[in-house]
Protein backbone atom coordinates (compact mmCIF):
# COMPACT_ATOMS: atom_id res chain seq x y z
CA UNK A 1 0.00 0.00 0.00
CA UNK A 2 0.73 3.59 -0.55
CA UNK A 3 0.10 5.79 2.46
CA UNK A 4 -1.58 9.27 0.88
CA UNK A 5 -1.85 12.26 3.13
CA UNK A 6 -3.35 15.91 3.19
CA UNK A 7 -2.46 19.30 5.22
CA UNK A 8 -4.51 22.49 5.52
CA UNK A 9 -7.25 23.70 3.45
CA UNK A 10 -6.64 20.95 0.87
CA UNK A 11 -7.20 18.19 3.81
CA UNK A 12 -10.71 20.60 4.17
CA UNK A 13 -11.69 21.07 0.75
CA UNK A 14 -10.76 17.37 0.21
CA UNK A 15 -12.93 16.50 3.59
CA UNK A 16 -9.70 13.65 3.95
CA UNK A 17 -6.95 14.01 5.73
CA UNK A 18 -5.66 10.65 4.17
CA UNK A 19 -6.33 7.37 2.42
CA UNK A 20 -4.28 4.08 1.53
CA UNK A 21 -3.78 3.07 -2.40
CA UNK A 22 -2.65 -0.63 -3.52
CA UNK A 23 0.89 -0.18 -5.39
CA UNK A 24 -0.49 -1.75 -8.01
CA UNK A 25 -2.95 1.07 -8.69
CA UNK A 26 -0.05 3.70 -8.81
CA UNK A 27 3.54 3.80 -10.04
CA UNK A 28 4.20 6.93 -10.46
CA UNK A 29 3.43 9.88 -8.72
CA UNK A 30 1.42 10.82 -12.23
CA UNK A 31 -0.31 7.71 -12.03
CA UNK A 32 -1.42 8.54 -8.50
CA UNK A 33 -3.06 11.88 -9.09
CA UNK A 34 -5.02 10.39 -12.05
CA UNK A 35 -6.14 7.23 -9.84
CA UNK A 36 -6.86 9.83 -6.85
CA UNK A 37 -9.04 11.78 -9.74
CA UNK A 38 -10.74 9.01 -10.62
CA UNK A 39 -12.29 7.71 -7.81
CA UNK A 40 -13.28 10.83 -6.25
CA UNK A 41 -14.16 13.44 -9.54
CA UNK A 42 -14.57 16.60 -7.09
CA UNK A 43 -11.04 16.35 -6.09
CA UNK A 44 -9.65 16.96 -9.39
CA UNK A 45 -9.81 21.14 -9.29
CA UNK A 46 -7.77 20.40 -5.86
CA UNK A 47 -5.58 18.10 -6.45
CA UNK A 48 -4.31 19.37 -10.05
CA UNK A 49 -4.01 23.19 -8.50
CA UNK A 50 -0.79 24.20 -9.94
CA UNK A 51 -0.56 25.62 -6.49
CA UNK A 52 -0.08 22.10 -4.43
CA UNK A 53 3.05 20.75 -3.12
CA UNK A 54 4.21 17.20 -3.14
CA UNK A 55 6.40 15.28 -0.98
CA UNK A 56 7.38 11.75 -1.25
CA UNK A 57 8.90 10.10 1.85
CA UNK A 58 9.24 13.38 3.82
CA UNK A 59 11.48 15.12 0.64
CA UNK A 60 9.80 17.50 -1.67
CA UNK A 61 9.39 16.07 -5.09
CA UNK A 62 9.21 17.86 -8.42
CA UNK A 63 9.08 15.55 -11.46
CA UNK A 64 7.18 12.37 -12.05
CA UNK A 65 9.15 9.74 -9.38
CA UNK A 66 7.87 6.48 -9.06
CA UNK A 67 6.47 4.76 -6.46
CA UNK A 68 6.60 1.38 -4.65
CA UNK A 69 4.68 -0.25 -1.79
CA UNK A 70 5.42 1.42 1.96
CA UNK A 71 5.76 5.01 0.22
CA UNK A 72 4.46 8.16 1.88
CA UNK A 73 3.16 10.66 -0.68
CA UNK A 74 1.37 14.51 0.47
CA UNK A 75 -0.09 16.50 -0.85
CA UNK A 76 -0.41 19.78 0.61
CA UNK A 77 -0.32 23.79 -0.22
CA UNK A 78 2.00 26.10 0.06
CA UNK A 79 3.81 27.04 3.21
CA UNK A 80 2.85 29.39 5.78
CA UNK A 81 4.90 28.91 9.14
CA UNK A 82 7.64 30.87 11.25
CA UNK B 1 23.23 21.28 22.11
CA UNK B 2 24.96 23.82 19.93
CA UNK B 3 22.38 22.45 17.18
CA UNK B 4 18.84 21.88 18.13
CA UNK B 5 15.39 22.47 16.82
CA UNK B 6 12.02 21.93 18.74
CA UNK B 7 8.42 21.77 17.20
CA UNK B 8 6.37 22.23 20.45
CA UNK B 9 2.69 23.15 21.62
CA UNK B 10 4.52 24.89 24.76
CA UNK B 11 5.49 28.47 24.61
CA UNK B 12 9.64 29.10 24.91
CA UNK B 13 11.23 31.14 27.37
CA UNK B 14 13.64 34.20 25.45
CA UNK B 15 15.83 34.50 28.19
CA UNK B 16 16.80 30.55 28.77
CA UNK B 17 17.37 30.30 25.20
CA UNK B 18 19.82 33.13 25.11
CA UNK B 19 21.16 31.20 27.85
CA UNK B 20 21.21 28.18 26.58
CA UNK B 21 22.99 29.26 23.37
CA UNK B 22 25.88 31.16 24.97
CA UNK B 23 26.46 28.98 27.73
CA UNK B 24 30.43 29.31 28.59
CA UNK B 25 31.38 29.66 24.83
CA UNK B 26 34.22 32.27 24.68
CA UNK B 27 34.01 32.97 20.75
CA UNK B 28 30.37 33.81 20.66
CA UNK B 29 31.17 37.54 20.21
CA UNK B 30 28.29 38.01 18.10
CA UNK B 31 24.42 36.47 19.26
CA UNK B 32 21.25 37.43 17.49
CA UNK B 33 18.02 36.30 17.17
CA UNK B 34 14.42 36.55 15.83
CA UNK B 35 11.08 36.19 17.50
CA UNK B 36 7.95 35.96 15.47
CA UNK B 37 4.87 36.59 17.25
CA UNK B 38 1.11 36.63 16.81
CA UNK B 39 -0.29 39.74 15.50
CA UNK B 40 -3.81 41.75 15.81
CA UNK B 41 -3.88 42.84 12.11
CA UNK B 42 -2.70 40.68 9.62
CA UNK B 43 -3.84 42.09 5.27
CA UNK B 44 -6.44 44.44 7.07
CA UNK B 45 -7.82 41.43 9.42
CA UNK B 46 -8.41 41.40 12.75
CA UNK B 47 -7.10 38.06 14.69
CA UNK B 48 -7.52 36.94 17.70
CA UNK B 49 -5.16 34.07 17.54
CA UNK B 50 -4.26 31.43 14.91
CA UNK B 51 -4.41 27.53 14.99
CA UNK B 52 -0.92 26.03 13.28
CA UNK B 53 -0.41 22.53 11.79
CA UNK B 54 3.04 20.37 10.90
CA UNK B 55 3.84 17.65 8.78
CA UNK B 56 5.60 15.70 11.53
CA UNK B 57 8.43 13.71 10.09
CA UNK B 58 9.31 16.34 7.46
CA UNK B 59 8.93 19.50 8.82
CA UNK B 60 11.58 18.17 11.27
CA UNK B 61 13.88 17.02 8.39
CA UNK B 62 13.24 20.18 6.13
CA UNK B 63 14.22 22.46 9.32
CA UNK B 64 17.31 19.97 9.57
CA UNK B 65 18.39 20.66 6.09
CA UNK B 66 18.40 24.50 6.20
CA UNK B 67 20.23 24.44 9.41
CA UNK B 68 22.66 21.88 7.37
CA UNK B 69 22.69 24.90 4.76
CA UNK B 70 23.43 27.70 7.10
CA UNK B 71 25.76 25.94 8.73
CA UNK B 72 27.66 24.87 5.18
CA UNK B 73 27.60 29.30 4.76
CA UNK B 74 28.76 30.68 7.60
CA UNK B 75 31.05 29.86 10.48
CA UNK B 76 28.41 29.52 13.58
CA UNK B 77 28.89 28.22 17.04
CA UNK B 78 25.41 27.33 17.69
CA UNK B 79 21.54 27.59 16.02
CA UNK B 80 18.40 26.80 17.96
CA UNK B 81 15.31 27.17 16.25
CA UNK B 82 11.82 26.60 18.02
CA UNK B 83 8.26 26.47 15.94
CA UNK B 84 5.04 26.20 17.98
CA UNK B 85 1.92 24.19 16.56
CA UNK B 86 -1.41 24.01 17.89
CA UNK B 87 -3.32 27.22 19.26
CA UNK B 88 -2.04 30.66 19.53
CA UNK B 89 -3.23 33.36 21.11
CA UNK B 90 -2.62 37.14 20.15
CA UNK B 91 0.55 38.28 21.08
CA UNK B 92 1.98 34.50 21.59
CA UNK B 93 5.65 33.95 20.56
CA UNK B 94 5.27 31.70 17.17
CA UNK B 95 9.23 30.76 16.24
CA UNK B 96 12.57 31.43 17.60
CA UNK B 97 15.69 31.32 15.60
CA UNK B 98 19.04 32.17 17.52
CA UNK B 99 22.12 32.33 15.97
CA UNK B 100 25.64 32.47 17.85
CA UNK B 101 28.73 33.18 15.61
CA UNK B 102 32.22 34.89 16.31
CA UNK B 103 30.80 37.52 14.14
CA UNK B 104 27.68 39.50 13.88
CA UNK B 105 27.96 39.89 9.99
CA UNK B 106 27.22 36.36 10.01
CA UNK B 107 25.15 35.87 12.47
CA UNK B 108 23.07 38.18 11.13
CA UNK B 109 23.16 36.31 7.58
CA UNK B 110 22.43 33.06 9.12
CA UNK B 111 19.24 34.11 11.03
CA UNK B 112 18.28 35.82 8.07
CA UNK B 113 18.23 33.23 6.12
CA UNK B 114 17.14 30.66 8.32
CA UNK B 115 13.77 32.75 8.56
CA UNK B 116 13.44 33.05 4.97
CA UNK B 117 14.14 29.34 4.35
CA UNK B 118 11.94 28.10 7.24
CA UNK B 119 9.08 30.62 5.84
CA UNK B 120 9.02 29.16 2.45
CA UNK B 121 9.90 25.56 2.76
CA UNK B 122 9.18 23.42 6.15
CA UNK B 123 5.72 22.70 5.76
CA UNK B 124 3.83 24.67 8.44
CA UNK B 125 0.04 25.92 7.75
CA UNK B 126 -1.20 28.59 10.13
CA UNK B 127 -5.07 29.16 10.27
CA UNK B 128 -6.23 32.84 11.63
CA UNK B 129 -9.23 33.09 14.09
CA UNK B 130 -10.93 36.56 12.74
CA UNK B 131 -14.04 38.02 13.55
CA UNK B 132 -15.27 37.02 10.03
CA UNK B 133 -14.14 33.11 10.84
CA UNK B 134 -11.22 30.64 10.08
CA UNK B 135 -8.98 31.62 7.49
CA UNK B 136 -6.18 29.84 6.21
CA UNK B 137 -3.41 32.08 5.63
CA UNK B 138 -2.30 32.25 1.83
CA UNK B 139 1.40 32.29 1.27
CA UNK B 140 3.65 35.39 0.92
CA UNK B 141 5.05 36.69 -2.48
CA UNK B 142 7.10 38.73 -0.37
CA UNK B 143 8.71 35.82 1.10
CA UNK B 144 9.57 33.89 -2.01
CA UNK B 145 11.27 36.61 -2.94
CA UNK B 146 12.97 37.03 0.31
CA UNK B 147 14.45 33.09 0.10
CA UNK B 148 15.51 33.36 -4.17
CA UNK B 149 18.10 35.81 -3.16
CA UNK B 150 20.37 33.89 -1.09
CA UNK C 1 9.55 53.52 26.74
CA UNK C 2 9.34 52.43 23.15
CA UNK C 3 12.68 53.97 22.04
CA UNK C 4 15.67 54.12 24.88
CA UNK C 5 19.26 54.31 24.71
CA UNK C 6 21.16 53.27 28.01
CA UNK C 7 25.19 53.72 28.38
CA UNK C 8 25.87 51.82 31.19
CA UNK C 9 28.51 50.14 33.65
CA UNK C 10 26.17 47.14 35.02
CA UNK C 11 24.69 44.13 32.65
CA UNK C 12 21.86 43.38 31.64
CA UNK C 13 19.44 40.96 31.61
CA UNK C 14 18.32 39.78 27.80
CA UNK C 15 14.79 38.38 28.78
CA UNK C 16 14.12 41.41 30.63
CA UNK C 17 14.84 43.87 28.03
CA UNK C 18 12.97 41.31 25.22
CA UNK C 19 9.84 41.17 27.94
CA UNK C 20 9.81 45.23 28.17
CA UNK C 21 10.41 45.52 23.66
CA UNK C 22 7.39 43.32 23.75
CA UNK C 23 4.73 44.28 26.63
CA UNK C 24 1.71 44.82 26.00
CA UNK C 25 2.12 45.19 22.11
CA UNK C 26 -0.14 43.38 19.46
CA UNK C 27 1.88 44.55 16.44
CA UNK C 28 4.97 43.55 17.27
CA UNK C 29 5.06 40.23 14.48
CA UNK C 30 9.04 40.34 14.63
CA UNK C 31 11.61 40.90 17.17
CA UNK C 32 15.24 41.33 16.46
CA UNK C 33 17.82 41.56 18.50
CA UNK C 34 21.67 41.21 18.47
CA UNK C 35 23.45 40.85 21.80
CA UNK C 36 27.25 41.61 21.22
CA UNK C 37 29.88 40.05 24.27
CA UNK C 38 33.82 39.96 24.66
CA UNK C 39 35.15 36.79 23.22
CA UNK C 40 38.49 35.18 23.59
CA UNK C 41 40.21 35.98 20.15
CA UNK C 42 40.43 38.72 18.95
CA UNK C 43 42.72 39.16 15.50
CA UNK C 44 44.92 36.03 17.15
CA UNK C 45 45.80 37.49 20.48
CA UNK C 46 43.93 36.31 23.38
CA UNK C 47 41.55 38.18 25.49
CA UNK C 48 40.98 38.02 28.99
CA UNK C 49 38.74 41.53 29.28
CA UNK C 50 37.97 45.00 28.12
CA UNK C 51 38.05 48.39 28.96
CA UNK C 52 35.72 50.59 27.24
CA UNK C 53 35.61 54.59 27.01
CA UNK C 54 33.06 56.50 25.62
CA UNK C 55 32.62 60.21 25.50
CA UNK C 56 29.96 61.35 27.94
CA UNK C 57 27.33 63.67 25.92
CA UNK C 58 28.31 62.76 22.41
CA UNK C 59 27.92 59.03 22.52
CA UNK C 60 24.58 59.54 23.49
CA UNK C 61 23.94 62.04 21.18
CA UNK C 62 25.28 59.82 18.37
CA UNK C 63 23.52 57.00 19.34
CA UNK C 64 20.00 58.98 19.51
CA UNK C 65 21.14 60.26 15.69
CA UNK C 66 21.51 56.78 14.47
CA UNK C 67 18.22 55.50 16.03
CA UNK C 68 16.29 58.41 14.56
CA UNK C 69 17.71 58.01 11.16
CA UNK C 70 16.36 53.91 12.03
CA UNK C 71 12.92 55.44 12.54
CA UNK C 72 12.76 57.38 9.35
CA UNK C 73 14.15 54.63 7.29
CA UNK C 74 11.79 51.91 8.89
CA UNK C 75 8.53 51.28 10.30
CA UNK C 76 9.72 50.45 13.92
CA UNK C 77 7.77 50.24 17.23
CA UNK C 78 10.41 49.86 19.68
CA UNK C 79 14.31 49.33 19.71
CA UNK C 80 16.27 49.21 22.82
CA UNK C 81 19.98 49.96 22.83
CA UNK C 82 22.60 49.15 25.58
CA UNK C 83 26.00 49.71 25.61
CA UNK C 84 28.02 49.08 28.51
CA UNK C 85 31.48 50.60 29.47
CA UNK C 86 34.22 50.21 32.11
CA UNK C 87 36.03 47.27 32.61
CA UNK C 88 34.39 43.86 31.31
CA UNK C 89 34.78 40.28 31.78
CA UNK C 90 35.39 37.43 28.99
CA UNK C 91 32.62 36.35 27.66
CA UNK C 92 30.60 39.61 29.35
CA UNK C 93 27.57 40.94 27.29
CA UNK C 94 28.80 44.72 25.64
CA UNK C 95 26.11 45.66 23.47
CA UNK C 96 22.43 45.23 23.10
CA UNK C 97 20.03 46.37 20.23
CA UNK C 98 16.80 45.42 20.20
CA UNK C 99 13.56 46.14 17.58
CA UNK C 100 9.90 45.48 17.01
CA UNK C 101 8.56 45.74 13.94
CA UNK C 102 5.25 44.70 12.35
CA UNK C 103 7.22 42.53 9.79
CA UNK C 104 10.72 40.48 9.81
CA UNK C 105 12.32 41.71 7.16
CA UNK C 106 12.27 45.47 8.84
CA UNK C 107 13.09 44.38 12.01
CA UNK C 108 16.44 42.54 10.66
CA UNK C 109 17.54 45.94 8.67
CA UNK C 110 17.13 47.94 11.51
CA UNK C 111 18.77 45.90 13.79
CA UNK C 112 21.76 45.24 11.54
CA UNK C 113 21.85 49.26 10.32
CA UNK C 114 21.77 50.41 13.84
CA UNK C 115 25.14 47.94 14.92
CA UNK C 116 26.62 49.08 11.94
CA UNK C 117 26.73 52.59 12.39
CA UNK C 118 27.02 52.33 16.54
CA UNK C 119 30.44 50.54 15.31
CA UNK C 120 31.38 53.19 12.99
CA UNK C 121 29.98 56.50 14.43
CA UNK C 122 29.37 56.04 18.05
CA UNK C 123 32.33 57.51 20.22
CA UNK C 124 33.45 54.48 22.57
CA UNK C 125 36.91 53.15 22.02
CA UNK C 126 37.88 49.11 23.52
CA UNK C 127 41.08 48.21 25.15
CA UNK C 128 41.98 44.71 25.45
CA UNK C 129 43.37 42.81 28.01
CA UNK C 130 45.94 40.18 26.54
CA UNK C 131 48.60 38.37 27.61
CA UNK C 132 50.95 40.44 25.53
CA UNK C 133 49.70 43.58 27.98
CA UNK C 134 46.54 46.22 27.19
CA UNK C 135 46.12 46.96 23.49
CA UNK C 136 43.79 49.38 22.14
CA UNK C 137 41.73 47.98 19.03
CA UNK C 138 42.05 49.18 15.71
CA UNK C 139 38.93 50.06 13.66
CA UNK C 140 38.14 47.86 11.66
CA UNK C 141 37.95 48.26 7.79
CA UNK C 142 35.07 45.66 7.44
CA UNK C 143 32.85 47.61 9.76
CA UNK C 144 33.28 50.66 7.83
CA UNK C 145 32.83 48.96 4.59
CA UNK C 146 28.96 47.83 6.26
CA UNK C 147 28.25 50.86 7.41
CA UNK C 148 28.96 52.35 3.40
CA UNK C 149 26.14 49.56 2.31
CA UNK C 150 23.25 51.87 3.87
CA UNK D 1 38.01 79.78 27.15
CA UNK D 2 37.68 76.44 24.59
CA UNK D 3 37.69 72.90 26.35
CA UNK D 4 39.74 70.41 24.30
CA UNK D 5 39.52 67.06 25.66
CA UNK D 6 41.48 63.90 23.87
CA UNK D 7 40.24 60.42 24.20
CA UNK D 8 41.47 56.62 24.15
CA UNK D 9 44.99 55.82 23.15
CA UNK D 10 45.66 59.46 21.89
CA UNK D 11 44.97 60.71 25.02
CA UNK D 12 47.86 58.42 25.98
CA UNK D 13 49.84 59.46 23.55
CA UNK D 14 50.06 63.21 24.52
CA UNK D 15 49.68 61.98 28.26
CA UNK D 16 46.98 64.41 28.63
CA UNK D 17 43.12 64.11 29.44
CA UNK D 18 42.27 67.89 28.61
CA UNK D 19 43.16 70.91 28.07
CA UNK D 20 41.77 75.44 28.27
CA UNK D 21 42.78 77.21 24.99
CA UNK D 22 42.29 81.05 25.24
CA UNK D 23 39.60 81.38 22.84
CA UNK D 24 41.65 84.55 21.02
CA UNK D 25 44.15 81.80 20.71
CA UNK D 26 42.36 79.36 18.63
CA UNK D 27 39.34 81.05 16.12
CA UNK D 28 39.13 78.01 14.06
CA UNK D 29 39.56 74.02 14.19
CA UNK D 30 42.87 74.50 11.92
CA UNK D 31 43.86 77.82 13.99
CA UNK D 32 43.72 75.28 17.20
CA UNK D 33 45.51 72.71 15.92
CA UNK D 34 48.48 74.63 15.05
CA UNK D 35 48.35 76.11 18.33
CA UNK D 36 48.51 72.85 20.07
CA UNK D 37 51.30 71.40 17.96
CA UNK D 38 53.03 74.88 18.86
CA UNK D 39 52.75 74.56 22.48
CA UNK D 40 53.43 70.53 22.82
CA UNK D 41 55.87 70.19 19.22
CA UNK D 42 55.72 66.35 20.04
CA UNK D 43 52.02 66.20 19.80
CA UNK D 44 52.10 67.22 16.50
CA UNK D 45 52.67 63.64 14.63
CA UNK D 46 49.41 62.22 17.14
CA UNK D 47 47.16 66.02 16.22
CA UNK D 48 48.05 65.62 12.59
CA UNK D 49 47.65 62.32 11.77
CA UNK D 50 44.62 61.83 8.69
CA UNK D 51 43.10 59.07 11.30
CA UNK D 52 42.05 61.41 14.08
CA UNK D 53 38.60 62.44 14.49
CA UNK D 54 36.94 65.87 15.41
CA UNK D 55 33.88 66.85 17.35
CA UNK D 56 32.86 70.59 17.62
CA UNK D 57 30.40 70.44 20.56
CA UNK D 58 29.56 66.83 20.40
CA UNK D 59 28.68 67.17 16.36
CA UNK D 60 31.75 65.62 14.17
CA UNK D 61 33.40 68.11 12.40
CA UNK D 62 35.19 67.14 8.80
CA UNK D 63 35.50 71.01 7.86
CA UNK D 64 37.04 73.95 9.39
CA UNK D 65 34.46 74.93 11.60
CA UNK D 66 35.34 78.32 12.93
CA UNK D 67 35.30 78.49 17.50
CA UNK D 68 34.32 80.59 20.26
CA UNK D 69 34.17 80.95 24.34
CA UNK D 70 32.65 78.20 25.40
CA UNK D 71 33.04 75.43 22.92
CA UNK D 72 33.86 72.06 23.77
CA UNK D 73 36.55 70.40 21.08
CA UNK D 74 37.48 66.87 21.19
CA UNK D 75 39.78 64.84 19.44
CA UNK D 76 39.97 60.89 19.29
CA UNK D 77 40.89 58.26 17.15
CA UNK D 78 38.58 56.02 15.40
CA UNK D 79 35.55 54.90 17.27
CA UNK D 80 35.73 50.35 18.36
CA UNK D 81 32.82 50.12 20.14
CA UNK D 82 30.24 47.22 19.81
Amino acid sequence: MIRIIFFAQLREQLGCAGIEVEAAEAKSIDELKKYLCEINPQWKQFIESKKILVALNHEYVRSNLSLKAGDEVAFFPPVTGG
Amino acid sequence: MPFSISIQKDDFDVGNEYASLVMNDTHAGAVVFFVGRVREMNQSRRVSGLSLEYYSGMTERVLEQILESAKQRWDLLSVRIIHRVGRLQLMDQIVFVGVTSKHREQAFQAAEFLMDFLKTQAPFWKKEITEEGEIWVEANQKDKVASERW
